[in-house]
């Protein structure tokens, strides 16, 4: 493999100005915003160079490597700080530095009037960083380190106003089921050098075919859960919905177009185990599923703006893992989905910043209605994105989507036929909700509070949303033009023989467009028609109260763990002080007990003491007897 | 007569003194006892010596009677100034130093 | 040259200086001590630079005969792991003077005889760690806990007395037991060819498997609780809770490791047959203690004890790893151990601050801190990150390592203690959210940041956990070939992947 | 009949002589003296007699001789060093009971009467104690050199009378001291009872009164076993009475207590030294073939001493009592040397003899030296914060404590480990294992005391510590020195007791 010299700096620009932001502190709140915003920039052009190399280069050739130096070297477990860009990474190194400079621009803006802005930066220019070092990672280790830096990153960033304890503790949360997930990482480390001895992306596609399917499944599995922790999908998905604590260009940034991915890219990296171990391959695909729904209804129920966002997010990172999980032939679509996902994810996030900014921080979308008059860009930009999730062609979604409706139905027998409705009713819900966000924010009457005086964002606000916007009305169509992506990161993926077409991609498209179809006009009836109160309605269905509190995830976790845990503990820690404690301190009071009863033997009196020594010289002489016999 | 009756003697002497020690409580008597016992050694001396057939026994039994000498000096010594200072012989009344 | 023997000597001599200074001047005292402790880490610094990476064989060795009469000698010598825990004990010396300026101030004696203590005990610490002679590792073992000892009991706070008390009678119990076995040694090596205390001629010993599963025991228990190893841990807490940051660093950070170096150098090189014999037993209780360890951390209101609980957790991390009986295992505990020094002390050094500010050490009294004072908070949360075993971390290489060492032979034993990993992230985000987030809570509002002197004094800790987390080689190829030769010792070889491979 | 005149060794002799003559010179003194140079005039001729005994005692240090006083004396290597190390003892001892505040002016008057007031005020202190003591010395330097029955049991007795006197001087709490000596004096004389009877069985035994000739019929194993054992028991009783074992040991705490701080101190240290000196010999050479039956016992009663003065001094509230009980601790402690029955035994015990000696004396000095109005104050309690008040002391004491903890780097430590690895080596696993038991319970008592002396703020009653005359600060000194030496070097002591120490027969 090919190396360079230039991949560190990639990395190495926001590192530093994360760096130089957090040292000087205060100092540089004058000039610390724009560093920051230049410095990831210029890693995007970085990448956008390394690309046009790259298409310089001959499909076998693209890959290139970097060795830094020794990492951890101990016996034959040697793991070196190097990186490694091919294909699948600079799609992602691209996605991160543009659409995160981009968010960094906005946020310039957003930010301003925050007295911490300088910090929030640095934070941003930290993850910038961290993800890059995940997707550049030349082995599992290495990743792993990018993999926690993000965590850390979100943790600061969904903490960012952790003054408000509930924001504080939503950055738990977050970081604590993340962890969760990062054991699974660690584990399938582990696994992997116990029966490889390598962690290397390399080595380990070299040692795939001579390992046991039982060892790969077992890897296979503990990569899914570090995906799903990472990536918000079932069954640690429930940490995402608190994340929106953060302020809105992180949840743009991190929680919808980057971070929640990388279980996704996680999972395309390990092609070469997956490939070889179909259990595990079949648990991702069922997760997809199960989180795709999850999401979506999710999504149907929530009134505030970003929450239901997040679960629309979780959705659409189960149709990439569902994608994922079908093999060589989903990984491109899944690719690809992520990619325009971070296009109009990220926009329409934006734009429920820009709504807010313009709603002074209201979040509830009951309290919204007609801003479309009052911030047109905000809603142009923001409708594009809608269009787009809703795979309406020809914009971005419609493409990404489709094409794994039409794989999932592809996937042959029972198992297509089931994960093809999914998809498609996933679909159908996704139009209802999205439509329902955009009548109760954009259309309508207006249901504001006095206060709020709604108003267009700043330019430096709506740019950024324009830019997304073109992206996610032109990435889809560019992306699958010619099966451009697909064909790109080939070379990686075992090429897959041609399996029969359940369905022809008109008839998907067309179920498809149908239901959502159908979800457009179901919301239009219920939200359109018949106005919307700004207290959300009580007298509901129980489904929609269930889905309301997140389909029970709190309450599950609640019972099932926090509770146990905080009995054990608490026992336990009463168990330290009496039992084992006590038991230390038991033996020294019995010695002090002792002591004192012995200490009755001296009462003072001669004669008792002469008695004494007579039965001690008794008891002698039957000793020496009674060995002497 | 058997001489090993002596030793049998001695070693009743020596049993009554030590039992004297014990129950009896006035100081002069219990320091009585003590020479009682001491005695009863030297019987056992004289007794081994006569069954030896050499004087050593003998003339430890008269180093012993000097000894024994000076111990009462020195304890009635004590005796008497424990008694002066507390009007009373008895051993049990001198029990200030215990636990 | 002596080198040992002159490190040895140079706090002594810096002590003895204090001792002659007037007692009023209690800055010029200060600055004594710390110049002494500078001193000592730059010639730490400068033998190691002569140090033979590779040379697996003691090194800088001496030997003087001391008490002929029983074959003892006073022999040093160091080997990478010796090297490793004398240049850690040495960083975190000056370190500790400087951050604890005036933590000697209200103790029950003057200033003076807090740095006296404190230089004494520090010429202990290098030299626990260099002596190659039994009898006297054990002589400097036992004597170390009296400065200690006065330490806790006379500049604590609380309960320091009792908790004194409970940290010397614990420990020298074990010392005691430790004794018995070393008198058994002493004498088994006079029936085989001449008293020896000398380490090498010690672990040729012919014994039956009952007398070195017996002695090895004496040994370990007296490890078990220096290192504290469930169930034998219950002293830290209290000590620690009572000592004074600095102390606790010492204590936590240094003497802690005597335990766990003597496992290692005592424990596996004198009684092998034993070691394979007990490590299962001793790995269930390793693994009982990463767990317990980190969820009684998290049951702490008290800053103090939650911190002392992590290293118990920790600690069980190093057992491990070290009874895993795998290069990756061993190599890893030992960085363990040099890198638990630097956060453990980054944790009581900035959560000791936190505590004399707000002059309470109740998580619950603290508050908003990152909004009042940023640079503390910011390093009480890179401390806790340390602690955690962040990637990118000093702490996260030496505990994944030991993980992945352990997992190669014993894969059960690996996975529970990598839950530990998920409590540790509970047991610091629980106080750093309690302590640093949230509104400022009453009280907490006149708190000061931290003045030049901390920051110089934290400084370099955190220099050292970072860059030790992204370039720990340095320290590896210090460590590595003396662990694999402890590993080969004892005729162990890293399992082989099972299947296949590169 | 014809009569041998008896051949006397007098060099070998001369160290035993000189005390002798020099305590008949102190009963001179004493009655033709006046008071005023009295005092001075005993100390002076004390110290003269000890050290010039001790240079003596040097002199002969490479002499050996079974036949120094027709076989009834022998001077060997450990007789050397015995006779020495009670030497120095009595020396340092010397220079404290030398503060005669702790004495009675008058011993004959009454408690709390006209006459003993007057005697106070004026000045009129009589000094009896000294030549007492050196009478005491010269008995403990012949008991371990005694090598028959007759000259071991005069010996006994010429250690013990005096001793009994002495423990009734004290001047404060003068009933309490009278009582010690009573209850000294009565145990001492019924034990030396049993001794007594012992040896006869013994002598019965063997139709000899020499060692010599009672081990020749051990080893021949002619004669009766009855006899041998029961003299073998009593006599050990005598011994074990005398070094304060379990369970003859019911004296040492009420003696201690009561006798004047400076005796105790002297009698703890030497007579332990003397009577293990005796003990050693006559196990070592006489007993030596009947280990089979002595063995188990001994090492017995060596367990239940140990423990059961460990535990019981845990429970104690006086520092004197506290000492008592450690010594009896420590009596077990040699016992395991006694047990060992090898050179590196002896070697071990004359060691631990000698070092735990010095420590003793050093720690009763420093109790002689807190004080409040009414004297010394031994209440623990009232000790509190001594650190604080006078720290010096207070380090100090807590030094010598830490010695008898058996804490490296102190004289105890290197003792310790001696002792026990002898023992082990013998096979006594039992003994060292208690052994090491009872120092980690002993440990518990001797910290709590650092703890009063340290940890705890003072309480305001006066108690304060009075440095009365140079000598006792000569002994503090001396002791903690040698204490901590002793620990950080004992090399050469070591060795030069390993070159000297064997038993010749």
């Amino acid at each position: 493999m090919m190396t360079s010299t230039g991949l560190v700096y990639l990395i190495a620009l926001p590192l530093a100005g994360a760096a130089i932001l957090l040292l000087a502190g205060r100092r540089s709140d004058k000039w610390g915003h724009l560093l920051a915003t230049g410095l990831s920039a210029a890693s995007f052009f970085l990448g956008l160079y390394q690309l046009s190399l790259m298409l310089g280069r001959s499909s076998a050739q693209r890959p290139i490597g970097q060795k830094l130096f020794e990492w951890i070297s101990v016996g034959t477990f040697k793991i070196d700080a190097g990186l490694l860009l091919d294909q699948l990474s600079i799609c992602f190194v691209l996605l991160i530095t543009g659409v995160g400079t981009i968010i960094h621009i906005y946020s310039i803006a957003y930010m301003s009037h925050d007295l911490d802005r300088r910090r929030f930066f640095a934070f941003l220019n930290f993850f910038i960083a961290a993800m890059l070092l995940l997707v550049l990672g030349d082995s599992y280790l290495n990743l792993y380190v990018g993999w926690e830096g993000v965590g850390l990153a979100s943790y600061l960033l969904i903490g960012f106003w952790n003054q408000k304890p509930a924001y504080a503790t939503a950055s738990k949360k977050a970081f604590i089921m993340n962890r969760v997930g990062d054991m699974g990482l660690s584990f399938a480390v582990m696994i992997a050098f116990a029966t490889m001895g390598t962690v290397s992306f390399s080595g380990i596609k070299a040692a795939a075919e001579q390992t046991s399917t039982a060892a790969l499944t077992g890897i296979g599995i503990m990569l899914l859960i570090a995906a799903t922790g990472k990536s918000a999908q079932f069954p640690l998905q429930a940490w995402l919905g608190d994340a929106m604590a953060g302020p809105t260009p992180v949840s743009a940034l991190i929680h919808a177009a980057t971070m929640v991915t990388a279980g996704v890219y996680l999972i395309t990296r390990s092609n070469f185990i997956f490939d070889a171990a179909p259990t595990a391959q079949l648990l991702v695909v069922i997760v997809g599923a199960i989180t795709l729904l999850f999401g979506a209804l999710i999504g149907t129920a929530k009134d505030d703006i970003k929450k239901a966002l997040a679960a629309s997010t979780m959705s659409q990172i189960g149709y990439m893992i569902l994608a994922a999980g079908l093999g060589p032939v989903g990984y491109a679509f899944a690719i690809m989905h992520l990619l325009t996902h971070g296009f109009f994810k990220a926009g329409m996030f934006l734009g429920a910043g820009s709504v807010m900014h313009g709603m002074n921080d209201e979040v509830n979308m009951r309290k919204y209605g007609a801003l479309r008059k009052f911030m047109p860009i905000t809603f142009i930009t923001f409708g594009l994105g809608y269009l787009a999730i809703l795979g309406v062609p020809p914009f971005a979604g419609f493409y990404s989507k489709d094409m794994i409706i039409e794989t999932a139905f592809n996937a042959g027998g029972i198992k297509g036929i089931i994960l093809g409705s999914v998809t498609l009713l996933g679909a159908g819900i996704t139009a209802f909700y999205m439509t329902r966000v955009m009548i109760l924010t954009f259309t309508g009457t207006s249901r504001w509070d006095e206060k709020a005086h709604p108003h267009e964002s700043p330019w430096l606000m709506w740019l950024p949303m324009a830019i997304l916007a073109v992206g996610s009305v032109t990435s889809g169509y560019l992306l699958s033009n010619g099966d451009a992506l697909a064909h790109w990161l080939s070379p990686l993926f075992e090429s897959h023989e041609e399996h029969h077409e359940l369905l022809p991609p008109i008839v998907v498209s067309a179920l498809a467009l149908t239901l959502v179809a159908i979800g457009v006009a179901i919301a239009f009836l219920k939200y359109s028609r018949s106005g919307v109160d700004a207290v959300a309605p009580s007298d509901v269905s129980i489904l929609t109260t269930i889905a309301r509190q997140d389909l029970m995830q709190d309450r599950f976790n609640e019972v099932v763990f926090m509770r146990p845990g905080q009995v054990l503990t608490s026992a336990l820690v009463k168990t330290d002080e009496v039992i084992i404690d006590g038991a230390v301190h038991g033996v020294a009071r019995s010695a002090l007990g002792v002591g004192a009863s012995l200490r009755g033997l001296q009462n003072g009196f001669v004669r008792s003491y002469a008695a004494l020594i007579l039965i001690g010289a008794l008891a002698l002489i039957a000793a020496i007897w009674v060995v002497a016999q | 007569m058997d001489v090993a009756n002596y030793l049998y003697l001695s070693a009743l002497l020596f049993t009554i003194g030590a039992v004297g020690v014990i129950v009896r409580r006035n100081a002069i008597v219990v320091f009585m006892c003590i020479e009682l016992m001491l005695n009863a050694a030297n019987l056992s001396f004289v007794t081994f010596s006569r069954i030896n057939g050499d004087l050593n026994g003998q003339v430890i039994a008269f180093f012993t009677m000097v000894v024994a000498a000076c111990e009462v000096v020195v304890g009635l010594a004590i005796i008497v100034m424990i008694y002066r200072s507390r009007r009373s012989a008895s051993v049990d009344d001198a029990s200030l130093l215990s636990r | 040259m002596m080198w040992l023997t002159i490190l040895m000597l140079l706090p002594i001599v810096g002590a003895g200086a204090i001792a002659i200074l007037p007692k009023k001047n209690e800055k010029l005292t200060k600055q004594a001590a710390l110049a002494t402790t500078l001193i000592v880490m730059a010639t730490t610094m400068a033998m190691a630079r002569g140090f033979e990476r590779d040379n697996v064989e003691l090194q800088y060795v001496e030997k003087y005969s001391w008490i002929p009469a029983f074959g003892i000698n006073y022999a040093l010598g160091i080997d990478g792991l010796a090297l490793v825990l004398i240049l850690m004990s040495t960083i975190l010396a000056p370190v500790v003077v400087l951050a604890g300026w005036n933590e000697s101030h209200g103790g029950r004696w003057s200033v003076k005889t807090f740095y006296i203590l404190i230089l004494v005990l520090e010429t202990m610490m290098i030299g626990v760690f260099a002596a190659t002679d039994l009898f006297l590792f054990y002589v400097i073992f036992e004597a170390m806990l009296i400065p200690v000892y006065f330490l806790i009991g006379g500049y604590g706070t609380g309960e320091r007395s009792a908790a004194a008390v409970k940290f010397l009678i614990y420990s020298l119990f074990g010392g005691l037991l430790m004794l018995a076995s070393i008198i058994a040694l002493y004498v088994i090596s006079g029936a085989q060819g001449g008293h020896s205390f000398d380490l090498t001629q010690l672990s040729d010993l012919e014994m039956s498997s009952t007398t070195q599963n017996l002695l090895f025991l004496g040994f370990f228990i007296a490890f078990a609780i220096k290192a504290p190893l469930w169930p034998l841990h219950t002293w830290l807490p209290d000590a620690a809770h009572s000592a004074t940051p600095g102390t606790s660093v010492l204590l936590l950070g240094v003497l802690d490791k005597v335990g766990t170096f003597g496992m290692i150098r005592y424990c596996l090189t004198l009684f092998p047959e034993a070691s394979k014999t007990f490590t299962p037993l001793i790995l269930v209780l390793a693994v009982i203690s990463i767990i317990y360890g980190a969820i009684l951390a998290i049951g702490q209101r008290d800053l103090k004890r939650l911190i002392a609980f992590t290293s118990i957790s920790h600690f069980g991390f190093i057992t491990m790893g070290i009874f895993a009986m795998t290069s990756q295992g061993h190599s890893g505990a030992t960085l363990y151990m040099f890198n638990h020094g630097f956060s453990t002390a980054a944790l009581f050094l900035v959560g000791g601050w936190m505590m004399t500010r707000r002059g309470s050490s109740k998580i619950a009294d603290f508050g908003g801190l990152q909004r009042i004072t940023p640079v503390m908070a910011w390093m009480f949360f890179l401390a806790g990150m340390s602690s955690l075993a962040l990637p990118g971390l000093s702490s996260f290489v030496s505990e994944f390592l030991v993980l992945v060492g352990t997992f190669t032979r014993y894969p059960v034993h690996a996975v529970i203690a990598t839950f530990g990993v998920v409590l540790a992230a509970l047991y610091i985000l629980i106080p750093v959210q309690k302590a640093l987030h949230g509104p400022t809570t009453p009280g907490n509002e006149a708190l000061s940041d931290l003045n030049l002197r901390e920051k110089i004094a934290i400084a370099p800790i955190m220099a050292i956990i970072i860059s030790l987390g992204f370039y720990p080689s340095p320290l590896l190829n210090v460590i590595n070939p003396a662990a694999s030769h402890v590993i080969a010792q004892l005729g162990f070889t890293d399992p082989v992947p099972t299947s296949g491979g590169k | 009949m014809t009569f041998i005149t008896p051949v006397l060794n007098y060099t070998l002799l001369s160290p035993i002589l000189i005390l002798l003559a020099g305590a008949l010179v102190g009963v001179l003194i004493e009655a033709f003296v006046s008071k005023t140079l009295r005092s001075t005039a005993q100390l002076s001729i004390t110290i003269g007699t000890l050290v010039l005994s001790l240079t003596q005692v040097w002199k002969i240090r490479n002499e050996e001789s079974t036949l120094v006083a027709m076989g009834s004396v022998v001077i060997d290597g450990p007789a050397i060093l015995l006779q020495a190390s009670i030497l120095i003892i009595s020396i340092i001892s010397i220079f404290v009971i030398a503060d005669t505040d702790h004495f009675t002016a008058l011993a004959a008057a009454l408690p709390g009467s006209d006459e003993e007031r007057h005697s106070v005020e004026s000045g009129n202190q009589v000094t009896e104690v000294y030549p007492l003591t050196l009478f005491a010395i010269s008995g403990m330097m012949l008991f371990p050199v005694a090598t028959d029955l007759i000259t071991l049991f005069v010996a006994l007795e010429m250690l013990s009378l005096p001793l009994y006197l002495l423990a009734g001087l004290s001047r404060r709490r003068r009933l309490a001291s009278q009582e010690s000596a009573l209850k000294y004096f009565l145990l001492g004389a019924f034990s030396s009872a049993f001794f007594l009877l012992g040896m006869a069985y013994l002598y019965g035994y063997s139709a000899s009164v020499t060692f010599a000739g009672i081990r020749a019929s051990v080893v021949g194993g002619s004669g009766n076993d009855v006899l041998l054992l029961i003299g073998i028991a009593f006599v050990s009783i005598g011994l074990l009475f005398k070094v304060g074992a379990v369970p003859f040991h019911a004296w040492s705490p009420d003696v201690y207590q009561g006798a004047p701080t400076p005796i105790t101190g002297f009698m703890a240290a030497a007579t332990k030294i003397a009577a293990f000196g005796a003990m050693l010999r006559i196990y070592y050479t006489v007993f030596a073939n009947a280990q089979w039956s002595w063995s188990p016992a001994l090492s017995a009663i060596a367990i239940i001493t140990m423990l059961f003065g460990s535990l019981v001094a845990i429970a104690q509230r006086d520092v004197k009592r506290m000492l008592a009980y450690s010594s009896i601790a420590h009596a077990g402690f040699l016992l395991s040397g006694v047990i060992a029955l090898n050179k590196a035994g002896l070697d071990a015990s004359i060691f631990y003899l000698f070092a735990y000696g010095v420590a003793t004396v050093g720690a009763f000095a420093v109790v002689t030296l807190v004080r409040d109005s009414a004297g010394e104050v031994t209440d623990l309690n009232r000790w509190k914060g001594l650190g604080k008040r006078s720290p010096w002391v207070a380090t100090t004491f807590a030094a010598f404590l830490l010695a008898f903890a058996g804490i490296p780097l102190t004289s105890g430590f290197i003792g310790k480990f001696a002792i026990f690895s002898a023992a082990y080596e013998s096979g006594a696993k039992a003994v060292v294992i208690a052994g090491i038991l009872s120092s980690a319970i002993a440990a518990f008592f001797y910290i709590r005391v650092i703890v009063l002396m340290f940890f705890t703020d003072p309480v305001q009653d006066g108690t304060s510590v009075q440095i009365p005359s140079a000598l006792t600060r000569i002994t503090v000194i001396f002791a903690i020195i040698l204490t901590i030496a002793l620990g950080v070097f004992p090399a050469p002591l070591l060795s030069f007791i390993t070159d000297l120490a064997t038993f010749i027969r």
